[in-house]
């Protein structure tokens, strides 16, 4: 069982949680993601290219399926105009093994961070920047190249 | 000669002052880069936003592709600097 | 900001995330354990030593708050009889940087299989049977010795 | 002769029959082994319980320790299986 949200509009991380542990799986692992409100930051704006989002998400979402044994995985990306404090994205995975769910969350949140076309733009109240990729954030995804 | 829709994103899409347009491809065994080469030898906005390839990552219909990547059948190849999601 | 719950009751995974999310770290893991109904089990009764367990358990996240700067880390662990679907345990831990959330959560969840004073025994219809320990989870809480 | 408190907890406490009790200390510089040792040369119930050290684990006054660890000044024993929380 897995789902794949982008939506502009908020979420419940309990709801999904429950959902989740009701898939009998044992062990249960999430990582929600929240606007920083560092350095006077006003809003973070999420730009997507909607007709590539959803698909490349589930792609991501399938090669987690295939390499743990989850009973489910859930991941929520929002995008839109955000504030401190706003929740960005879910990522919920449950598995008989707590290894298999612990890492599999961890294997999602590095991916999306840099295989879902998602751009971030940071708002402050004197000037706009696009956030810059980071390369120990390509690094990270890659990691998981060499494992499983 | 065949039609490419070109979307950009994010700085790019700020910096041509467009989300997409369409052009003439000039050779299907074309390559992204080649079609950067391109837009780079545009008036000064496009000639900003792709001088650079290495700031630059690519989609062909809907898919992560290299840089060195041949158009062939693509309909649609997206522009854009490395994605900040997560 | 740490907090360690030894109790009974149940607990609401819920209000532990959005605790976890007003502290401002921008990324929040979490690991809920729940009884799996496995071979007809009818319960899991879980036993714990009183003097030891609240102290032990925050030595343990101590321990996680000095490797990884974390903004709140929270353990819930119960005892008692626990019926399948039950949460065991919560884990959740925040960070200003992912990496740092999702390590120190499945260092937590390792360690407390290992080093927390608990034993687990099995309920089934026509006998009990005490879990055993597993070497590989001996393993993996050893092998956080040598990283970080 | 200084007085320690044994502990028991999981099947050692089901097999001993006992949650708690006090035992006189032969010597301060006696190991949890040499304890294990002299509760094992007991009757039946203890000499079953206590007859593999291999089985069980230990912590002196609430800290894990091995099995060659010196009482000396602690107060409290527990002798139990390895833990299974989490």
């Amino acid at each position: 069982m897995s789902r794949v949200s982008i939506q502009a509009e908020d979420f419940d991380p309990a709801a999904e949680l429950a959902a989740l542990e009701g898939l009998g799986g044992g062990g249960v692992a999430s990582f929600t993601g929240i606007v920083r409100g560092e350095g006077r930051l006003v809003a973070l704006e999420l730009e997507h290219y909607p007709a590539m989002t959803q698909v490349q998400v589930e792609r991501i979402v399938e090669e987690a399926m295939s390499r743990w044994p989850l009973l489910g995985a859930r991941v929520i990306h929002r995008y839109g105009r955000l504030e401190p404090g706003a929740r960005i994205v879910f990522v919920g995975t449950t598995s008989r093994h707590r290894t298999a769910a612990l890492e599999s969350c961890a294997f999602l949140i590095d991916w999306l961070k840099s295989e879902a076309p998602f751009w971030k733009k940071e708002h402050f109240a004197d000037r706009t920047a696009w956030v810059e990729a980071r390369a120990e954030d390509a690094a990270k995804a890659q990691s998981w190249r060499g494992e499983g | 000669m065949r039609q490419l829709t070109l979307m950009y994103f994010a700085w790019v899409r700020e910096a041509v002052g467009l989300d997409e347009e369409r052009i003439d491809l000039p050779a299907p065994d074309v390559t992204v880069r080649d079609l950067i080469g391109l837009l780079a030898a545009r008036d000064g906005a496009y000639a900003e936003a792709f001088a650079d390839p290495a700031r630059l990552r690519a989609a062909l219909d809907q898919r992560f592709v290299t840089l060195d990547s041949v158009i062939g059948e693509a309909k649609e190849l997206a522009l854009f600097p490395p994605v900040t999601g997560g």
